[in-house]
């Protein structure tokens, strides 16, 4: 399978996505069969491209001499290209319903599937440049999910998504440009600054670096730059669990992967002031984040602060800069994204049956919602990271990985990560007690009208419930396949 | 001997020519004549790029038999032939574009007028390409002055006439300005010629003699000419003159009229003053300090607009101060990354501007936002022209943004210092005020009503389209822009190598 | 640890395994026999309760869990075991539903919760710094590797045993048991005191004798500041529990101190006290249950809670004060009954243990809290056969057979093994030369 | 400071820029705008002007019989008296422009206060908008 | 701030501004070459060129014409369109359109035109001759004497501009319609631009002229420079009545 076929699995969903509002589907049936078709025409192509030709490469066009927009399938991309091709069809069906009762569904079924293509866009680049214009691109692609439903308090959350993410786009931008102006190499394939790096542009370098991570890093919520995620949590369901817990975040920790292993590598980062600051701030976003969805009482909002805590555990292990600690943060980018998605879900759910979006407001729910909240329980279990669920295993992964670079910030990040364990037990626990043991003087007078949601959602939500299971239990494929990313990370391994 | 060096002077006096011959013919004819004048024009310069990219050294061209101290001369490169032919192309798709407001704004008679103005606009911003004389430089931007006030003027209503009053006393000071550094420029060395002038100035530099003449002209030659293109501090003319002209003298007035003078800026900095002594002189961290100035407070201005013509204009004062922001950096680079955003600023909005006349007419006319909902989607070629234009001015590579954006960053990181932390943090602020601004146009050019009755839209847009007799040059305009502005974004490659060899042999 | 079953293999380092040795087969016992027996007891007890099924539900589900604790062969089946042994016994705690009960219970969850975290900083080290996870007498730490880091594996190892200490009650980590079990149903309490407790002794022993070793932590000052803290938590459970007028909550505050008689039996590390904390564990679940059952019955009769209500009840109800006479004798330990010969060796390990200040603070601080346990044990049976003149006695009857029958077979639990030790005594040495 | 009543013209020149500067922006009046407009270019030709003269020479007009041994010395500078030429009739056109304007403006408005007319636009466009 | 703080701010910063320019202006001039001296800077090889060779070579013994209309042409050139642009300029501003009814045009006719005065006509009937006379002579001797287009054509439209005023409109308007000025200025100025674009590529491209320096002193002696001042002459002239007639009455006829 040559270059092309990249190409097209990336173009397919994007003019999918532009043609439908021009298709102007009036019934919602034949919208529907249509875009279940692209998505999962999509993610099959991307799964068999993943599984069968590593490493095919396609130079799409030489924008200038030092820079050209490329793409190339390997493992690292792979592995975020899997996350997100099991998890889109599986929030499109999720979307079909949830959507029923909204105004202008072509237009979001159009955004929402050009987005599935430009995160593979971001998933397959091959350099650094590809990755920025598919990164830029996501934000257009996305901000008109956000302000969906025209109210003004979605206005004022697209308004701060669009300024977090451009701002953090164009500094990464110039951290990339500063790297290739002095000799580094935006190429995935080369690994690390090699020669470029001197004494005397070490500064510079590790400038570059801090541009470029926090540039990145608005998009992974790190702490001061996470303002966007807590409101983003306006957008309808579909749009906050799957971009905002998966896609959109999960690309902005992609691509600080991508920065600390492919163009900087381990040497030059290992013990460097600049990976100190940066584990610090990761370690304290992980303890803010969870801190602040345990004071959070808005549903979403609690989930969208986990959220930001769970993405600087992916992050504090990718900044370690070894190769257990890669292995750690793509184990927790997989889990993280099935366990936040089946709880956002769940979320979602809750507001589609019954309008209820504050946590105080969900005493007694498990008997309305069996089915949802049974997966609710899984997915907070393995999040908490009660042994046999994969929440456990990543967490695990990250822990040992830190342990083993045994450095100060380390073990902050190490306290940060056990910390957080038990703040994510306070908030998600007591939603599960509260659910399950509404306690005596509760006569059901709030779930009348509370029924079970129908088979679009909760067909996801068991599917997931049941990845979250097996994946826990019988990890052992998927982390053969991770470890498969060290081979192109660490040549000398 | 090749027709090539005559390649420029032939190019103004046809222009000059048809100007002059336009006055007697009647309507028709002289938008004909003006056409193929403009066409003719641009052919000339294409033909003296590609001879410069296949190898044609740099050539000075005498008027007259004697040249160097004694006549008039031309000096074309690569660079000049590169920004004539910008010029050129841009305003005939300018005209193209906005013919069908010529009609609407300009009385009958008065249209061969407009076309004079248009010709002579466009020789004299060739002229000052291609100089090498700055007393020449001088008479023509009074033409390009009075040019281009005339084609803001004959629209005629309360609006343009306040505004180009204003627009004229401005630039007349500026150009005052300019006058005295010319004379003080020869009084000090005795030549017009820019090449002469270099020679005795560094002389006079090396010896230490009047260092305090020197300083002061080089200062009010700057002031002069960033007051004419609209710095920032200066710029409170052109929000009103660029917003109430027709169509298509807004898209010449903000994509050239202003960057025809910092091209000259820039020639007077790196050919009559010469690299060394501009270097240490402090003009270039005030051109710095205010392009930046420019870049947020323009983007600012334009966020709080609601005048869809007003917002473009202020974006206008934002990118020249992007051009300034290049040049204050001083180092070749920098200018080089100036002069791509001339370029890509020039096409780019010349299309927002053309288009904003398509999608005015698609909403009975007027300017404010409120009117123009779902405007974009009546007018299909003003909403891709508009989708194109944001894309291209937050920077997503194969867009023509991308490269300024690019090429500024390049420029700003090697130069170091407080000037590189300062433009970095300018680039960033700028590219969020323009994301929010142009990302609010488009959506509400899209947003209107979901299409209820299919089959209705189509009739609404039947009618519009009947009703304002959209014809053919517009769409044809706007889709050569669109391809314009693809094509820097794709062959940048070429683009910097004419730029970068052109200042190579600039001094 | 012998014929070791893989249930899972998740990676090569991490699989679930289970395995039986003799400290495993005692508690395994141990805690069957209790369950039966308060089971039986819950019979009975459940007609004053709602919700029976779904209390039954948790009962039999934590019992699994503590089972499968006391059989697991590795870190992580056992931290697996511990965490779903909390989250299953929880709904027993919140099960009449009051907001103090959910209140109780949550509180119950996050101290947990938060020891369970601490016990896994301790496996992500042993991961790191151990050679493997099972459990293998002696201790798995690799002397090459935490050559140049004694002290953070010190600290892990401190940390570590506090976090599963605070399941037993231990001191830093106590406050939840006061609170949870009054609120708790009879049965339920009875059983967390009894033997969910010793859950947290066992994963405490294997931690020090088949994880750190005692080799690493004999004489350091992780022993020093353990055995303190066991001494500290002795010494308040049995001061707050003398204060205290609520009847369950005193026996909460007695179980606070007794278990922490057998952690520092645990944490002495010889033989000798070894042998007496297991003893101790087996007495103190029997008399505990029994204490509880008896209070249970009490509550469930005549809705009588604090002591204070409970003058002259003795003529109304003489088996089961009788019974609790028994119990008070047993676990203040005098002579011919259960409690005795525990404290003599846990006394005597101490002792013979070489620790500077402490193998003659540790007995003072055993005989000072046996007379606190004398001080608020024995004033419930005086007052309740022997009540002041003047006195309103209190109405109520005995209970149904049901009901009565665990407490008796306790009671004779407590009195046989008290006079016919040995048999018991020499399963739990060899249990505890395995261990050492 | 011997040649300080030499270089008048330069120092006037300069002073005349400096008024005709100061009532451009402070004029209300239009025409008085123009005419201070007006200053500002006629003293730059008077500085022009003034570089032109070389002392004791006469103006550059040779007579038919010197063609042949013309001595330049006697003769000022030709360029400047040139510049001026071209200056003035730059100057001459801008203000018959800028005077067009003010009729057109006076028609229009019926002042000639640019901020009047300023004023009356704003109004304009406020009443545009309700 | 309302509206006469911000105005009286405004003041006091303009004058401030003012005063800092002439300041840092003198200080400067101080610096400048000082003038008249013979050794300045500015009197190098370019004006001994002019004076030495200009009247050798172009037959215009006035260096300064020979420059104008020789060496430094394209200026000059520059300088005619300037004109040109600016008289269309005003035809945009002020030109009435046919539509205009014929009462707006009386009324716009504002100024009190003086039909038939007799002191008028008779003084102008010699003065207007004269003025006619002196400046076609100001603008034939252009290359001989001080003078040339540019001053012949303003005396020429001086001249005009009294007639008119003399004789009123409709007899100036009997020869000077729309028509005639739109056909001579036009033909004026491609002569002009069409002889100086031929010149320029020959010099440029080292081809011979026709031009020949002639007899010096004659009137017809300095090659192109005559027919060129003429045309310059023509082109002021028209201009300036055009401008003049713009704002009085905003078009040529009726």
């Amino acid at each position: 399978m040559n270059g092309i076929s990249i190409l097209i699995v990336i173009m397919l969903p994007i003019v999918g996505g532009v043609l439908l509002p021009l298709l102007d589907f009036d019934a919602r049936r034949a919208r529907e069969y249509y875009v279940l078709a692209i998505v999962i025409a999509t993610s099959v192509f991307a799964l068999s491209l993943i599984s069968g030709s590593e490493g095919t490469e396609l130079i799409l066009y030489h924008l200038t001499s030092t820079i050209d927009i490329a793409f190339r399938i390997d493992r690292f991309g792979g592995i975020f290209a899997l996350l997100v091709s099991i998890l889109w069809p599986l929030s499109t069906l999720y979307a079909f319903e949830y959507m029923r009762h909204y105004h202008k569904r072509n237009r979001f079924f159009g955004f929402f599937t050009m987005s599935f293509g430009i995160t593979l866009g971001v998933a397959f680049s091959a350099n650094l440049i590809t990755m920025y214009l598919f990164y830029e691109l996501l934000t257009l692609s996305t901000l008109p999910l956000i302000t969906h439903d025209g109210s003004r308090e979605a206005k004022v959350a697209g308004v701060k998504y669009l300024v977090y993410s451009i701002a953090g786009a164009t500094a990464a931008f110039i951290g990339m440009i500063a790297v290739l102006t002095h000799g580094g190499s935006l190429e995935f394939n080369v690994i690390g600054l090699g020669s470029a790096v001197t004494e005397a542009n070490r500064a510079f370098f590790d400038g570059a670096f801090l541009f470029m991570f926090f540039g990145f890093g608005v998009k992974a919520a790190l702490f001061p730059l996470h303002g966007w995620l807590p409101t983003a949590g306006v957008a309808p369901t579909p749009v906050t669990a799957l971009l905002h817990a998966v896609a959109v975040v999960k690309s902005g920790v992609f691509a600080v992967g991508r920065v600390v292993y492919y163009t900087y590598d381990a040497d030059y980062l290992a013990g460097s002031i600049v990976q100190k600051l940066a584990l610090w701030f990761a370690a304290f976003t992980i303890v803010y984040g969870t801190v602040m969805a345990w004071k959070e009482l808005h549903f979403k909002k609690r989930l969208a602060y986990s959220t930001v805590s769970n993405l600087s555990y992916i992050l504090f292990a990718f900044l370690l800069a070894t190769p257990s600690g890669l292995t750690a943060g793509l184990l927790h980018m997989m889990f993280h994204g099935l366990m936040k998605i089946a709880l956002f879900f769940v979320a979602g759910a809750v507001m589609h049956q019954s309008g209820r979006t504050y946590v105080t407001e969900l005493r007694g729910f498990a008997k309305a919602m069996p089915v949802s909240f049974g997966v609710f329980t899984v997915a907070s279990l393995a999040l908490v990271g009660v042994p046999p669920l994969c929440g456990f295993l990543s967490k695990y992964a990250i822990a040992s990985a830190a342990v083993e670079e045994g450095s100060r910030s380390a073990y902050a990040g190490l306290a940060a990560l056990l910390i957080s364990a038990v703040f994510t037990a306070l908030y998600l626990l007591t939603i599960v007690v509260r659910a399950y043991f509404p306690g005596e003087n509760y006569d059901g007078h709030n779930l009348k009208d509370v029924t079970e949601a129908n088979a679009y959602m909760t067909v996801p939500l068991v599917t997931l419930a049941v990845l979250i299971v097996v994946l826990g239990c019988f990890p052992g494929a998927l982390t053969e396949f991770i470890s498969g990313a060290l081979s192109t990370a660490f040549p000398g391994l | 001997m090749s027709l090539i060096p005559n390649i420029p002077a032939f190019s103004i006096i046809l222009l000059m020519l048809c100007g002059i011959v336009c006055l007697v013919l009647p309507a028709r004819w002289a938008r004909h004549l003006a056409d193929c004048a403009i066409a003719l024009a641009c052919a000339m310069s294409a033909v003296l790029l590609v001879a410069f990219m296949r190898g044609q050294e740099v050539f000075t061209y005498s008027m007259g038999e004697i040249g160097a101290p004694f006549g008039n001369e031309l000096r074309a490169g690569p660079l000049e032939a590169a920004v004539a032919t910008l010029f050129s192309v841009v305003t005939l798709l300018s005209i193209l574009g906005g013919r069908a407001h010529l009609r609407a704004d300009i009385g009958k008679k008065k249209v061969n007028l407009y076309y004079i103005s248009v010709l002579f606009l466009l020789c004299s911003m060739l002229a000052l390409v291609y100089t090498n004389d700055l007393f020449t430089a001088y008479v023509f931007v009074e033409i390009n002055t009075i040019t281009a006030c005339g084609i803001v003027m004959s629209k005629e209503d309360g609006y343009t006439l306040a505004a180009s009053m204003r627009y004229f006393i401005m630039s007349l000071i500026g150009s005052g300005l300019f006058l005295i550094a010319v004379s003080i420029l020869y009084a000090l060395t005795g030549h017009l010629l820019m090449s002469n002038i270099q020679e005795e100035l560094a002389a006079l530099y090396a010896q230490g003699q009047y260092r305090a003449p020197l300083q002061v002209a080089i200062a009010l030659m700057g002031v002069g000419l960033s007051l004419k293109s609209a710095l920032w501090p200066f710029s409170s003319w052109l929000p009103d003159a660029h917003s109430s002209a027709s169509a298509s003298s807004s898209a010449m007035l903000s994509g050239l009229v202003l960057k025809s003078f910092i091209f000259l800026l820039v020639k007077v900095f790196y050919r009559v003053v010469g690299v060394d002594i501009i270097r240490s002189h402090a003009i270039l961290d005030l051109l710095l300090v205010f392009g930046i100035l420019g870049m947020i407070m323009g983007s600012v201005n334009a966020l709080f607009e609601r005048d869809l013509k007003r917002m473009l204009a202020y974006s206008s004062i934002g990118q020249i101060g992007y051009i300034f922001c290049g040049i204050g950096l001083g180092t070749i680079a920098g200018v080089a990354a100036g002069i791509v955003q001339v370029a890509v600023h020039a096409c780019t909005k010349a299309m927002l501007f053309c288009a904003a006349g398509g999608l005015m007419d698609a909403s009975g006319g007027s300017k404010k936002f409120k009117d123009l909902e779902g405007a974009g989607r009546r007018d299909t070629y003003a909403g891709v022209a508009f989708i194109v234009g944001t894309l291209s001015m937050i920077g997503i590579p194969f867009f023509g943004g991308f490269i300024t954006k690019l090429s500024l960053v390049t420029a700003s990181v090697e130069v170091g210092g407080w000037r590189s932390t300062l433009a970095i943090l300018a680039i960033i602020v700028s590219t969020i005020l323009t994301a929010i601004y142009y990302i609010n146009v488009t959506a509400i050019i899209f947003r209107g009503e979901e299409k209820t009755p299919t089959r209705a839209s189509e009739k609404l847009r039947e009618e519009w389209k009947k009703q304002m007799r959209l014809d053919t040059e517009y769409e044809f305009a706007i889709v050569l822009f669109i391809i314009l502005n693809l094509a820097i974004g794709l062959q940048s490659d070429r683009l910097m190598d004419v730029i970068r060899a052109g200042l190579a042999v600039f001094g | 640890m012998t014929n070791v079953f893989t249930l899972l293999r998740i990676t090569d380092r991490l699989s679930l395994q289970f395995g039986s040795d003799a400290v495993g087969r005692f508690f395994l016992c141990l805690v069957t026999i209790m369950w039966v027996l308060v089971g039986i007891y819950a019979q009975k007890y459940k007609e004053h309760q709602k919700h029976n099924a779904r209390f039954f539900t948790f009962y039999i589900l934590t019992w699994v869990m503590l089972a499968a604790l006391t059989m697991a062969a590795n870190y992580l089946t056992m931290y697996l075991c511990f965490e779903f042994m909390t989250l299953l016994s929880m709904p027993l705690v919140l099960h009449n539903g009051t907001p103090e009960s959910i209140a109780a219970a949550k509180k119950y969850l996050f101290y947990s919760i938060f020891g369970a975290t601490l016990g896994l900083l301790g496996m992500f080290f042993t991961n790191a710094y151990g050679t493997t996870l099972a459990f293998t007498a002696g201790g798995v730490m690799d002397p090459a590797k935490i050559a140049g880091k004694e002290n953070v594996i010190l600290w892990v190892a401190f940390l570590s045993v506090v976090g599963f200490g605070a399941k037993a009650g231990m001191f830093p980590l106590h406050a939840w048991l006061p609170t949870a079990h009054p609120v708790a149903p009879a049965p339920a309490s009875a059983v967390l005191s009894g033997c969910i407790t010793k859950a947290g002794v066992l994963c405490i022993t294997r931690l020090i004798y088949q994880i750190y070793g005692t080799s690493l932590l004999r004489g350091t000052w992780v022993q020093t500041a353990l055995i303190i803290l066991a001494l500290i938590t002795v010494f308040m459970g049995s001061m707050m529990a003398y204060g205290e007028d609520l009847m369950k909550k005193r026996f909460a505050f007695s179980t606070v101190s007794q278990v922490s008689y057998v952690l520092l039996g645990v944490f002495t590390m010889n033989e000798a006290a070894l042998l007496g904390a297991l003893l101790h564990a087996a007495y103190h679940s029997i008399i505990k249950d029994g204490l509880f059952l008896c209070a249970g019955t009490v509550i469930f009769w005549t809705h009588k809670e604090y002591v204070s209500q409970m003058k002259g009840l003795g003529r109304r109800m003489p088996v089961t004060f009788g019974c609790l006479a028994i119990f008070s004798l047993g676990l203040v330990g005098i002579p011919p009954f259960a409690g005795f010969l525990s404290k003599w060796y846990l006394a005597s390990g101490s002792l013979s243990e070489g620790l500077p200040v402490l193998n003659w603070l540790a007995p003072a601080v055993l005989l000072l809290s046996a007379l606190l346990t004398a001080g608020y044990l024995f004033p419930i049976c005086i007052h309740g056969f022997f009540p002041a003149e003047g006195e309103p006695e209190a109405e109520g009857k005995e209970g149904s057979g049901l009901m009565l029958g665990p407490i008796l077979i306790l009671a004779a639990a407590t009195v046989l093994l008290g006079i016919f030790a040995s048999p018991l005594k020499d399963a739990l040495q060899a249990a505890a030369q395995s261990l050492l | 400071m011997t040649y300080f009543f030499a270089d008048l013209p330069e120092y006037a020149a300069m002073i005349l820029f400096g008024v005709g500067l100061s009532i451009l922006m402070l004029a209300k009046n239009l025409v008085k705008k123009i005419i201070g407009l007006n200053i500002m270019d006629t003293s730059v030709f008077l500085f022009l002007a003034a570089k032109g003269y070389v002392e004791n020479t006469v103006a550059p007009i040779v007579t038919a019989e010197e063609l042949g041994h013309i001595d330049p010395s006697l003769y000022s500078n030709p360029v400047p008296a040139g510049l001026v030429l071209t200056g003035i009739v730059v100057s001459v056109s801008v203000t018959a422009v800028l005077l067009s304007l003010v009729v057109r403006l006076n028609e229009e408005f019926h002042t000639l206060d640019i901020d009047e007319i300023i004023h009356i636009l704003r109004k304009r466009d406020r009443e545009d908008l309700k | 701030m309302n509206k006469e703080r911000r105005d009286r701010l405004y003041a006091i910063l303009c004058t401030l501004l003012t005063i800092v320019f002439i300041g840092v202006m003198l200080f400067m001039a101080t610096d400048l070459p000082h003038l008249g001296l013979a050794t300045n800077p500015d009197i190098n090889e370019v004006p001994e060129f002019y004076v030495e060779e200009g009247p050798v070579e172009t037959g215009a013994l006035n260096a300064v014409t020979a420059m104008i209309l020789h060496y430094r042409a394209f200026d000059t050139l520059g300088e005619s369109c300037v004109l040109f642009v600016a008289a269309v300029s005003v035809f945009i501003l002020l030109r009435i359109d046919g539509t205009a009814s014929n009462d707006t045009i009386v009324a716009i006719d504002r100024r009190y035109e003086p039909v038939n005065d007799p002191i008028l006509s008779k003084t102008f009937l010699i003065l207007v001759p004269a003025v006619f006379m002196f400046g076609i002579y100001i603008t034939m001797n252009g290359h001989l004497s001080p003078g040339g287009g540019f001053s012949g054509g303003a005396i020429l439209a001086a001249g005009l501009l009294l007639y008119l005023n003399a004789y009123g409109l409709a007899n100036t308007e009997r020869f000077m319609t729309s028509k005639l000025y739109r056909r001579v200025t036009a033909l004026a100025l491609c002569f002009y631009a069409a002889a100086k674009g031929y010149t320029f590529y020959m010099g440029a491209n080292g081809l011979e002229t026709f031009e020949e320096a002639g007899i010096p002193g004659r009137i017809l002696s300095a090659g192109l420079i005559l027919p060129l001042n003429i045309c310059v002459a023509i082109v002021v002239s028209m201009t300036i009545y055009s401008m003049y007639i713009m704002i009085r009455k905003g078009g040529f006829n009726k």
